[in-house]
């Protein structure tokens, strides 16, 4: 029973489930399109304003998208409570956490690679600092997001306003990692200042809470 | 026990009373702020006695975790519970304050904010534990708990981060602080510290009898099905 | 009848679950042999469903004690355990030896053996491997046999099975109880909470009847009800 | 509203508070008082 093999198992099991009905993906990438262009109504910048307030718009949109998604993470088990097949075999809870956490990394990156290119051409942005970092950085943010937000669907399972709870719980502990996504994307987009002390909090951020999912999330999913 | 609460209260009675006199009259107006600078006794101890409240909550939380004791779970409750309650008094405390002197309601000073953020965890805590349908809800609330402990140094740099490059007015403790201003600042933190403990332990014993009375109701209906 | 061991499979004693106020159960105390096929019966919130599934590990009880396949600690049983309910427990989008191929990751099956293992599951219940529709598509008939492949993909000592026959045409019913009789006889231990308790009367060694929380009768046959 | 009214209205705002959420626990204790006498 390596960990390794049932991580992939259940990556590759999700994955397949979600190519075969597209229609999750397709009705967020639609969601994530929408929020983007409302956005763009709502604010009309200048060029040298976009940079400014890109970085606050595109995570405040992001964070929409993810928890869309987020909120489906256990839609599937839940189905026909495949999740009691789950706890019932001698497999350990964290691959399963695993899994589920990196399948919504790349479903969330998805949608953030849908609505990237939206938001460059719709408020002009091109970044005076190196742009390139823009990369790495939407993936520590996104973990930060993702990580916690699968931990937190899984404990919003056993309450009673499931959809709304997820938020209320996700959002208070995310005010450090969004503060650091946002602020260091503006660093990059106006190129004044250095991202790199906000990359370093991400990064403390996202390695202390994955480790704390990995130890407690078992502790969790047993909790009838 | 009665007797002994009775006596804390009283106590408590005298130290605020005490520490109301102190702040008013014996502190000495401070030139630039004038007679409003004495929110700040009152702000500032609050401030404290919420994150000594959540730090208890968080200690009860991890003792529940490896012990599953329910009174390990019952002072996390009481201390959340309590300690949104402080910090609600410096979350209006605080714009109150910073309204006269700088003339704006809102400033991200590094204490306030982290009120803030710490509000919201631990409300989010107490909806959890409100809405949690689980048979073992202290279980996912102690979970909770741990996660908002962990969140506190994160929030505590990231609003630094943010404060060195949007600096922002500081509400009170900045700089040098006059000797007789920080012992009237210590009465108060001590009045409130007795309150807070007056308050927890009424709330606690509330909770022991509130969970003893589910029991007996669940005793009742057993014993009426029985008869049946 | 198989020999049965002397120590039991299962054994639960002074059992208690709390749900807030509600105790779903109220002191149970079982024992369950090995090579036997139980039937527990009782109306609803009686307790049976809760029974079985503290006896899979899938609650944890609030007093008592129970010990599956000699250890208490659930862990170590979990690979000797079969579990099925009512809901199918499979993914619907996938087709039968998907599903099976997936769980039989989880029970550690080495993949050069996943194959055959998978094969001989559904071939056990009836059912073609190679059939390619997704398992939403089946009858319900179907879906419960392959559910039943999938409880007995690691050949576990002990089969709980929930409800199994529920909105079942009969003769798929019929065909599943002769199913489960022929596991008894080959060792294990079967225990099945119903509703539809006629179909096992040939096949059942016994009957126990639930009541507010508690088995309150055992008895060897349907006819012997409780008080 | 000169700057000691802002005084005054910090200080009666904490009293409140506090006084808001012990009013709380008082009528919790009274609910559950009752509920103690239904059940004798």
């Amino acid at each position: 029973m390596n960990f390794l093999a049932i991580t992939r198992a259940t990556l590759a099991k999700d994955m397949r489930l979600e190519w075969r009905s597209k229609d999750a993906i397709n009705a967020m990438l639609f969601f994530s399109l929408l929020v983007v262009v409302i956005f763009s109504f709502a604010f009309d910048p200048t060029a040298e304003e976009s940079r400014r307030i890109a970085g606050g718009l595109i995570w405040v949109a992001f964070l929409f998208a993810a928890i869309v998604a987020l909120n489906q993470t256990w839609a599937r088990e839940m189905k026909n409570q495949v999740l009691d097949a789950y706890r019932v075999s001698p497999a350990p809870a964290t691959p399963l956490f695993l899994a589920k956490a990196i399948g919504n990394l790349i479903f969330v990156a998805a949608l953030e690679a849908v609505m990237t290119p939206l938001f460059i051409a719709f408020y002009r942005l091109r970044p005076l600092g190196a742009g390139w970092q823009l990369i790495p950085l939407a993936i520590l943010g996104t973990w930060a997001l993702v990580v916690n937000g699968t931990f937190f669907a899984a404990v919003s399972l056993r309450t009673r306003a499931r959809e709304i709870m997820l938020p209320l719980l996700l959002f208070p502990l995310s005010i450090p990692a969004l503060v650091g996504m946002v602020n260091a994307t503006t660093a990059i987009l106006t190129g004044e200042t250095s991202p790199a002390l906000w990359i370093a909090l991400l990064v403390a951020y996202d390695v202390v809470f994955t480790t704390a999912c990995l130890l407690l999330f078992e502790t969790v999913l047993e909790a009838e | 026990m009665k007797r002994g609460f009775t006596i804390l209260a009283v106590l408590t009675a005298i130290l605020l009373s005490f520490a109301f006199y102190a702040a008013l009259l014996i502190a000495p107006t401070e030139q630039t702020m004038g007679n409003v600078q004495r929110i700040f006794y009152y702000h500032v101890p609050s401030a404290w006695v919420a994150f000594e409240l959540f730090l208890i909550n968080f200690v009860a939380s991890v003792i529940y975790l490896i012990r599953r004791s329910a009174k390990a779970d019952m002072i996390a409750l009481v201390c959340a519970e309590v300690g949104v309650v402080f910090c609600t008094v410096v979350l209006i405390t605080g714009p109150i304050w910073a309204r006269p002197v700088w003339g704006i309601w809102w400033t991200w000073d590094l204490r306030l904010t982290l009120t803030l953020v710490l509000w919201l965890i631990y409300v989010s805590y107490l909806v959890l534990r409100r809405f949690s349908m689980s048979s073992q809800t202290p279980l996912l609330a102690a979970v909770l708990a741990v996660f908002g402990a962990l969140d506190v140094p994160m929030v505590y740099f990231s609003i630094w981060f943010f404060r060195t490059q949007h600096p922002s007015p500081v509400i009170g403790g900045g700089g040098s602080l006059d000797p007789r201003m920080g012992r009237v600042l210590l009465y108060n933190w001590i009045a409130f510290m007795a309150l807070a403990w007056l308050i927890c332990w009424t709330r606690y014993r509330l909770e022991v009898a509130e969970r003893a009375v589910h029991e007996a109701e669940a005793m009742q209906s057993l014993k009426e099905e029985e008869a049946r | 009848m198989a020999d049965t061991q002397s120590t039991p499979v299962v054994v639960a004693d002074g059992l208690i679950k709390q749900f807030g106020r509600f105790a779903a159960l109220r002191g149970v105390n079982a024992h369950f042999l090995a090579g036997r096929l139980y039937v527990i019966l009782g109306d609803n919130g009686a307790g049976k469903t809760t029974l079985l599934r503290t006896i899979a590990g899938l609650a944890q009880p609030s007093g008592g004690k129970i010990t599956v396949l000699g250890c208490e600690d659930r862990k170590a049983s979990r690979a000797q355990i079969g579990y099925m309910a009512h809901p199918s427990l499979l993914y619907d989008e996938m087709t039968g030896m998907e599903n099976l191929r997936y769980f039989a990751e989880l029970y550690g099956v080495r993949s050069g053996e996943m194959d055959r293992r998978c094969r001989e599951a559904i071939a056990s219940v009836n059912l073609d491997p190679d059939l390619e529709r997704p398992v939403g598509q089946y009858s319900q008939g179907m879906r419960q046999r392959m559910s039943l492949a999938r409880a007995l993909l690691n050949d576990p000592k002990l089969v709980l099975l929930d409800e199994p026959f529920s909105n079942v045409d009969t003769r798929s019913a019929a065909e599943m109880a002769a199913l489960l009789a022929e596991i008894r006889d080959r060792g294990k231990t079967v225990v099945i909470v119903t509703h539809q308790p006629a179909q096992l009367t040939g096949h059942a060694d016994e009957f126990l009847w639930m009541e507010r929380g508690r088995i309150v009768n055992r008895t060897t046959s349907l006819s012997g009800a409780g008080q | 509203m000169n700057a000691t009214h802002y005084l005054y209205a910090a200080y009666a705002m904490t009293w409140a508070i506090h006084g808001t959420y012990l009013y709380i626990l008082a009528r919790k204790a009274k609910r559950l008082r009752r509920e103690i006498e239904k059940l004798k």
